[in-house]
């Protein structure tokens, strides 16, 4: 199939981007000749998850100093089988490494990466390459949990009603352990906090996270946090005269009078290592996921003129246990129906690099499910 | 007491931007043209109010709030109505298919929108298109001192941003220029049956551009007011979500008259909140569905008693040619 | 004689243009005005891509080779065409009857999810064939079905289809989440997703693409006929005409508004089952992803004829492929390539001005046609 | 003091075109001041057409159009307004939904707001001055037919209107309606105006006007003082050749067999108001009963009734099957009323918006009420073609095409596809509810013929009509309804006009003296 493939790419020179060359030779793989393809699911205009992600790449470039036309994006790529063209096309321009960020994509990946063994396919926040059996396909994801932990101490600082509220999207693991996290970092400061969760039901809605938040705050909740694409939940909250923790990149420049901090990505940690190991020669695990210690995901720059004293102080001892090796779903653990679920002196750890930990966790409440 | 307060309040700023869609869709209707490209018009008006406000702030040392919401209607207002000044050239004198053309216009609208408010977020340092805290202080509730310290109706009344008190004065209007004045007979005339108006003497074409775009222009208001103050004054990619369709859908449940819009935008917006304020234990996203089911409901009701006063003009979504039989 | 001084000054009044009907257009000069939008469309867009720094020659041919240029972006243009034509010939048949289903997008959501149970949870207990077959039967009960509520409303009481198809939208899709988040979920997956399809519930495909297209072209072949030469395809003309017309020659017409939309959502259910087995080999709350609204311009601007829409599909599928494409290519935002649509949809709408009606400018004297 | 010789309206040359049909073809007319002019003129010669242009709605291609003796272009209705045209159009120019006097202020120059109050009494003085009476806050889509028509005499003379044109204004009014709409042209010419009236009624151009224009395929062929005209002679300027004005009442067959038994049949109309009670009456093969009745008094309900689409509160319909036992037919829908197998043909009163598909052409409305015979899912139009080109030859149908939409063919064509369609299916029972309105003279003996020519075939016609000398002439009975009851059954060789006349009005003094 790869024959096939070259034939059918030779055929469509790129005027643009000039990709003339076509494939690549059977020769060694160079930093000057490499080739990376990215399929998303939306563009950077989305201002959250692939704009981030776009970032992440433009790190990566300037990191390994390569040219803009050794990258190729192919954005708002549906979840259906219009993926599996995009990365077939992507293939026979002669990619070597291919990104695709969005869960949706991962059936799609393992189909194609089947039939191209010589190309390296990494999957965001997917969960089958280690049992697919294809070398080629691997996982990866970060640790934003620890992020989101230190995010949460500054919300339970701040706090005067001792209540917390959380505007998530779906009701799924990774929204789950987000706000677990959330929470037990601001418990860690904070016995007395609370929490109330609501779901949007999607990922980029600015009126209902903003009706969201609206209805928080109506639940007396004086911090919010968040896992929407949307600044409105930060914006809402400043509006309201109250406090919030953004996600995905800083938000304070969106609502400076609220925003205490975020917790942020930085993808080109990963993207830098999976280009590089292609160009060494060397493989890429089948589950990647980092975290704090090794700058994939942070909390942002602390809003001085909001965050309560001694936050920092407070982050940064948190920060630096979690760097000695404790982590952030230490027992012992309950859910909201007083079950333990992580008994006392064990961690949970997640079996691959997306998040499996899924249960509501004592003093966090869940509006409406 | 308060719980009820907060939900009746919620549900008056969920309900306003579908108010002013609503009310700029009837007004359109009302003069025969179908125009569903209702959420384009708001996200031209939305990114339109945006950048007036945007480029207010950049280029005045001290803005002035007040100063600031009166350019974003403004501006709001000449986008939307663009919008509509287009679907008004197809339809009316070159009489395109009005349904198609609407569908057009909201696809042209949300890449309008989208696009130049991604080029002004592009100029900023932070990647945010927004507003300083002096004019998004503007679009916040207001405070009337006494009236709004009332216990009940203080809140319920006389505590909101300015755009719903807008809002419910555009209603007022329409209803009283539709029902009492000569303009709004000779509109309804002309949405109802355009032979007649133009045997009458009415200029059927201009009462056609001129409803439609100032009915384009209110649309436009009500993106402005999801930019604005849903999302107090930052762009959001794909910020209009589909409201312009619940819009178009009012229409039909508030019977193309302008008081039942309010109240229609009202029950609306409360049932699309409920689900935050009165959790049931139902899933979410069956209870997502709620205010359409309900609607749903309303809708079959109204229709077992069916009165010939609340039908859609009817001449709408068609167009006229004097000379065609 | 003289003029009396009482009377306006009508002497300047002749506009200036005037337009009047057409008596009718031969196809040459039809073809030739549709060629001239098209033209003017590219020039507009033209400017367009200029206005954001790029070269309009090399955007408009990176379009045409994004949606044409490869076997495989061919297959994928064809397979974005699927759905279009038979989403289109759903809301055609509705049309004719002027009934305005708006709610494709949840019959075929709708007739998803039906052919959806089948894959997910039947897929063992039956051979490949029968088990397409069997989807295929459940999409069109399950989207008849959804198209079948307004109609009976409509048909009892006159409830207004128009909204009521379009909740109808928001409903399918409330049901759909729900199913994702919870019954259907993928119990492997942490994220809210439905399994994919094992290949039993797969369509197979023909020169590379689902067999989708060549259903969606016997299905607009079969309206074609259905609509024209059908008895039944008369009573929905009929109906759409006038009722009391219908009921005068004695047809049952609450029956046909009923059996119209059954069809209408059914094969609005196709479409949906042609995405699942042939497409997203899954279910997903975008299955339908605005097929239902494209379908409603491709109807429009077919002039609700099946054959043509085979045709204006395509392009419209051309121009989805190609839009995306130059997103890539020239980094021209998805926003863009949307105003770029628009643009050229404006004017293929406003070309029929000049095949339906011609301008007669002041001072000339109109001569009869011939 | 009238100077009877002043011009009002002077067209000189007037072409107007419509693709390749010349509507007018170089139209030269004078129209006075004080003087009632009647267009006359076949179906499609381009009279409307003529008007259309003095009124705004179209704009000439040729000619000049003088006003009061100055040159004027004519460009929307608005110019003809400010000129004094005013034009009450062949189908009423009214927006349902509002009421008489909002429609009556369409579109004038005012104060911003409304004053209902003020507008009512200028209103009611009007109707006064005329002797009209309308309500001015009734909505129209209350009124009767005759109500509309007078909101659009008053809408036209609300705005001062000098000249005033009819277009076929008695169309669809009764004969005490049109005397009373033609009272008020008469005041009206005293009042100097000048008025132009379009019609087919050759009893009304002769009764009502001074002067007659007569228009054939576009062109004027002559103008003659009303003194000088009979029927005769106009009707052969009109036509271009001589023609029989005379309706050849063939003898009723001898003891028909009973097709149409009747029997106290009561129905409700679409607003549950009762519009037929108790009525009775027996139809045989082979003869014409007429139904006369001032407009509304359930014409419409019996005729729907019999055929099965107005629900029967009591009563029974019996309708006679070839085999030979009667059918009650009560309760059937028009479906099972056809495969029972009764045949019954039913020429409404709706052309287009009953009777036929108007965007439909020929063909397919031939076959519309029978495009179910034969097996199969799929349409057999060869024999409704060969039918259709039957009819259209028969009948002598002007049209396009085959192919051609009904739509576009003129009026007295559109009746002729109708009723050639009706009796193309061989109907024991032919049910005719107004057939010859809106039609030319020459078109109304065509089908007066036709319906003789079914009497004659043995069929049991039932004739709706309003021209009560045509009643009278045609039919062989006459049954008159009065608010929905039968007022008197009469032979039709003996009765009288005023012996109906005063059938018709007969129960209101029934009911006046109940109360
Ligand atoms: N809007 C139109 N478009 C095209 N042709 C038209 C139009 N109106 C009228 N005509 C043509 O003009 C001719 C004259 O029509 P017109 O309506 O003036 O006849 P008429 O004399 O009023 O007939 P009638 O007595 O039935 O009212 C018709 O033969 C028709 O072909
Ligand atoms: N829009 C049109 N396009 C083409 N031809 C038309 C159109 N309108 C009318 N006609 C032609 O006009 C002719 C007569 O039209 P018209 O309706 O004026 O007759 P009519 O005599 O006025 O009918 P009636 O007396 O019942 O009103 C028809 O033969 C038809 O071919
Ligand atoms: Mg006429
Ligand atoms: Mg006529």
């Amino acid at each position: 199939s790869g024959k096939k493939a070259q034939t059918s790419s030779s055929a469509d020179t790129n005027t643009a981007s000039g990709s003339a060359q076509g494939t690549q030779p059977a020769g060694k793989v160079t930093l000057d000749n490499i080739k990376i393809g990215f399929v998303h699911i939306s563009d950077p205009s989305d201002k959250g998850y692939t704009y981030n992600h776009d970032l992440g790449t433009k790190k990566m470039q300037k990191n390994l100093n390569l040219r803009d036309d050794q990258i190729v994006n192919k954005y708002n790529i549906k979840e259906d089988d219009s993926c599996e063209s995009a990365l077939r096309e992507l293939a026979e321009q002669g990619c070597n490494i291919i990104f695709a960020t969005s869960f949706g994509f991962e059936d799609y990946v393992l189909a194609v990466a089947a039939e191209y063994p010589n190309i390296q396919f990494c999957h965001a926040t997917g969960f089958q390459a280690a049992s697919s059996g294809l070398k080629n396909v691997h996982n990866y994801f970060g640790k934003i949990y620890q992020a989101r932990y230190l995010s949460g101490i500054a919300a339970g600082l701040k706090t005067k009603t001792n209540k917390l509220g959380y505007v998530s999207a779906q009701p799924f693991a990774e929204c789950i352990s987000g706000f677990d996290s959330f929470y037990l970092g601001a418990l860690s400061v904070n016995p007395k906090v609370t929490m109330d969760v609501i779901y949007t039901n999607s990922w980029n809605n600015p009126t209902a996270e903003s009706q969201a938040a609206q209805a928080l705050i109506d639940r007396g909740c004086d911090v919010l946090g968040q896992h929407c694409d949307s600044t409105a939940t930060q914006t809402t909250a400043e509006s309201k005269g109250i406090w919030g923790v953004g996600y995905n990149s800083d938000m304070i420049a969106a609502a400076p009078k609220a925003v205490l901090t975020s917790a942020v990505w930085d993808w080109s940690v990963y993207l830098t290592y999976a280009v590089k190991s292609v160009v060494n020669g060397e493989t890429i695990p089948a589950d990647w996921s980092q975290g704090l210690a090794e700058g994939v995901v942070d909390v942002s720059a602390l809003n001085e003129a909001t965050v309560a004293g001694g936050t920092a102080d407070a982050i940064k001892k948190a920060r630096d246990k979690i760097l000695g090796g404790w982590d952030v779903f230490t027992g012992p653990l309950y859910d909201n129906n007083g079950t333990e679920v992580v008994k006392s002196g064990e961690t949970y750890e997640d079996p691959g690099s997306a998040p499996k930990f899924d249960k509501v966790l004592k003093g966090i409440t869940v509006v409406s499910q | 007491m308060d719980k009820l307060i907060n939900l009746l309040y919620a549900a008056v700023l969920a309900g306003t931007p579908l108010l002013f869609g609503t009310l700029g869709e009837i007004l359109t209707e009302k003069s025969g043209n179908l125009n569903l490209g209702v959420e384009g018009m708001m996200f031209m008006g939305g990114v339109a109010g945006l950048a007036g406000a945007f480029y207010y702030e950049k280029f005045v040392t001290a803005p002035s709030g007040a100063l600031a919401v009166l350019i974003a209607v403004i501006c709001a207002f000449f986008s939307g109505a663009f919008g509509a000044l287009i679907y008004s050239f197809l339809t009316v004198t070159m009489r395109a298919n009005q349904n198609v053309t609407g569908l057009a216009l909201t696809i042209f609208g949300a890449g309008f929108g989208n696009f130049f408010g991604e080029v002004m977020a592009n100029t900023t340092a932070s990647g945010y298109a927004g507003v300083g805290n002096k004019i998004k202080d503007a679009f916040l509730g207001i405070s009337i001192p006494g009236l709004s310290s009332i216990p009940f109706f203080g809140k319920l009344l006389f505590n909101y941003n300015i755009l719903v008190y807008l809002g419910v004065i555009i209603a007022a209007a329409m209803a009283y220029l539709l029902n009492k004045t000569r303009a709004g007979l000779n509109l309804r005339a002309v949405g109802e049956n355009p032979a007649t108006a133009d045997a009458a003497g009415i200029n059927v074409t201009l009462f056609k551009y001129i409803a439609t775009c100032v009915g384009g222009g209110i649309c436009g208001i009500g993106g402005m007011y999801v930019v604005m103050v849903t999302c107090s004054g930052i762009w959001v990619h794909n910020c209009i979500n589909g409201m312009g369709w619940i819009a178009v859908a009012l229409v039909i449940f508030a019977t193309w008259n302008p008081s039942r819009a309010l109240l229609g935008s009202l029950v609306f917006g409360g049932l699309s909140i409920l689900r935050l304020y009165l959790p049931l234990g139902i899933p979410m996203q069956i209870y997502g569905t709620l205010p359409y089911a309900a609607t749903v409901v309303v809708l079959v009701a109204t229709s077992i008693r069916q009165s010939r006063e609340h039908r859609i003009p009817q001449s709408c979504g068609y167009n006229y040619f004097r000379e065609e039989r | 004689m003289r003029p009396l001084a009482s009377q306006p000054d009508n002497s300047r009044k002749e506009p200036f243009i005037r337009i009047t009907k057409r008596a009718d257009i031969s196809r040459r000069n039809a073809a030739l005005i549709r060629s001239a939008a098209v033209v003017l469309a590219l020039f507009t867009g033209a400017l367009l891509i200029i206005t954001l720094g790029h070269n309009p020659f090399y955007v408009y041919a990176d379009m045409l080779k994004g949606a044409l240029g490869t076997k495989t972006v061919f297959k994928e243009t064809v397979k974005t065409a699927v759905p279009l034509l038979s989403a289109a010939i759903a809301v055609a048949l509705a049309f004719r009857m002027r009934f305005w289903n708006i709610g494709a997008e949840g019959q075929i959501l709708a007739g998803a999810m039906g052919a959806a149970y089948f894959a997910l949870f039947q897929y063992k207990s039956m051979p490949h064939w029968l088990l397409l077959i069997v989807m295929c039967i459940a999409a069109i009960v399950a989207g008849g079905i959804w198209g079948l509520i307004p109609a009976f409303f409509k048909a009892k009481w006159d409830t207004n289809e128009t909204l009521f198809t379009l909740m109808l939208n928001y409903i399918a899709l409330g049901i759909e989440q729900y199913l994702q988040n919870g019954p259907w979920k993928n119990p492997r997956s942490g994220f809210p997703k439905i399994s994919m399809f094992t290949a039993e519930a797969k369509l197979p495909k023909l020169f590379g693409v689902h067999i989708g297209w060549v259903l969606a072209i016997l299905l607009a072949a079969a309206a074609y006929i259905y609509l024209t030469h059908s008895k039944q395809g008369f009573e929905t003309a009929v109906v759409g005409e006038s009722t009391n017309t219908a009921r005068y020659a004695g047809m049952n017409v609450s029956k046909i508004i009923i059996r119209t939309m059954f069809i209408s959502g059914a094969i609005a259910g196709i479409t949906g089952f042609m995405q699942v087995s042939g497409s997203d080999f899954t279910l997903t709350e975008n299955t339908a992803g605005g097929v239902g609204f494209t379908a409603i311009t491709v109807a429009w601007l077919s002039k609700l004829n099946p054959i043509i829409m085979i045709f204006v599909s395509f392009a419209l599928a051309i121009l989805e492929k190609g839009a995306n494409r130059i997103q890539t290519t020239f980094k021209i935002p998805a926003s863009a390539a949307e105003v770029l649509t628009g643009v050229i949809l404006f004017f293929m709408l406003g070309c029929e001005f000049f095949i339906n009606y011609r301008l007669v400018f002041k001072g000339r004297k109109e001569r009869s046609n011939g | 003091m009238v100077k009877q010789t002043e011009t009002a309206v002077l067209l000189s040359n007037v072409v107007k075109r419509f693709g390749r049909v010349v509507a007018n073809d170089k139209v030269s007319l004078e129209v006075r001041r004080g003087e009632i002019l009647a267009l006359l003129g076949e179906n499609g010669s381009g009279k409307t057409t003529l008007m259309n242009m003095l009124s705004g709605i179209y704009y000439p291609d040729e000619g000049q159009i003088f006003v009061n003796g100055q040159e004027v272009r004519i460009g929307s209705p608005k110019d003809a307004f400010s000129l004094g045209i005013g034009m009450i159009h062949q189908h009423f120019k009214l927006v349902d939904v509002l009421t008489a006097a909002e429609n009556i202020i369409l579109g004038l120059p005012g104060k911003a707001k409304i004053n209902r109050a003020a507008l009512a009494g200028e209103i009611r003085e009007i109707s006064q001055k005329y002797g009209f009476r309308v309500d001015p806050n009734k909505k129209i889509y209350n009124m009767s037919v005759s109500e509309k028509q007078t909101v659009e005499i008053i809408k036209v003379l609300y705005r001062g209107a000098d000249i005033l044109i009819l277009d076929e204004p008695t169309a669809v009014l009764t004969p005490q309606e049109t005397d009373r709409l033609f009272d008020v042209l008469r005041k009206m010419k005293a009042d100097n105006k000048a008025i132009i009236i379009i019609t087919h009624k050759m009893h009304e151009v002769l009764s009502v006007s001074d002067r007659v224009a007569i228009l054939r395929k576009g062109q004027v062929v002559g103008t003659v003082e009303t003194k000088d005209a009979n029927r005769q002679n106009l009707t052969e300027m009109m036509v271009g050749h001589a023609v029989s004005l005379k309706i050849n009442r063939p003898q009723p067959a001898e003891n028909g067999q009973e097709a149409l038994k009747i029997e106290g049949l009561t129905c409700l109309n679409s607003d549950g108001i009762k519009a037929l009670d108790n009525v009775s009456f027996t139809l045989r093969s082979g003869e014409i009963m007429g139904v006369a009745g001032i407009a509304g008094s359930g014409q419409k309900e019996l005729c729907e009734a019999i055929t099965g689409l107005c629900p029967v509160q009591q009563g029974a319909i019996c309708l006679s099957r070839p085999e030979g036992e009667n059918l009650n037919i009560v309760g059937l829908t028009p479906t099972e009323i056809i495969r029972s197998g009764i045949s019954m043909a039913f020429v409404p009163e709706d052309r287009l918006g009953m009777g036929l598909v108007a965007s439909m052409d020929i063909v397919d409305n031939t076959m519309l009420k029978s495009y179910k015979i034969g097996k199969g899912p799929f349409l057999d139009r060869k024999t409704p073609r060969a039918l259709a080109k039957d009819i259209v030859g028969s009948l002598e149908i002007v049209t396009p095409g085959l192919n051609a939409p009904v739509r576009l063919l003129s009026g007295g064509n559109v009746q002729k596809v109708l009723l050639g369609r009706e009796i193309a299916s061989k109907p024991m029972v032919l049910i005719a509810a107004y057939p010859v309105r809106g039609l030319d003279i020459n078109s109304s003996y065509r089908i007066y013929d036709l319906l003789n020519e079914q009497k004659k075939k043995g069929v049991a016609v039932l004739y709706i009509g309003e021209d009560l000398d045509v009643l009278l002439e045609l039919c062989d009975w006459i049954i008159v309804l009065c608010g929905g009851r039968v007022s008197g059954i009469l032979d039709a060789s003996q009765a009288t006009k005023e012996e109906i006349g005063l059938k018709m009005t007969h129960i209101d003094a029934l009911k006046e003296a109940d109360l």
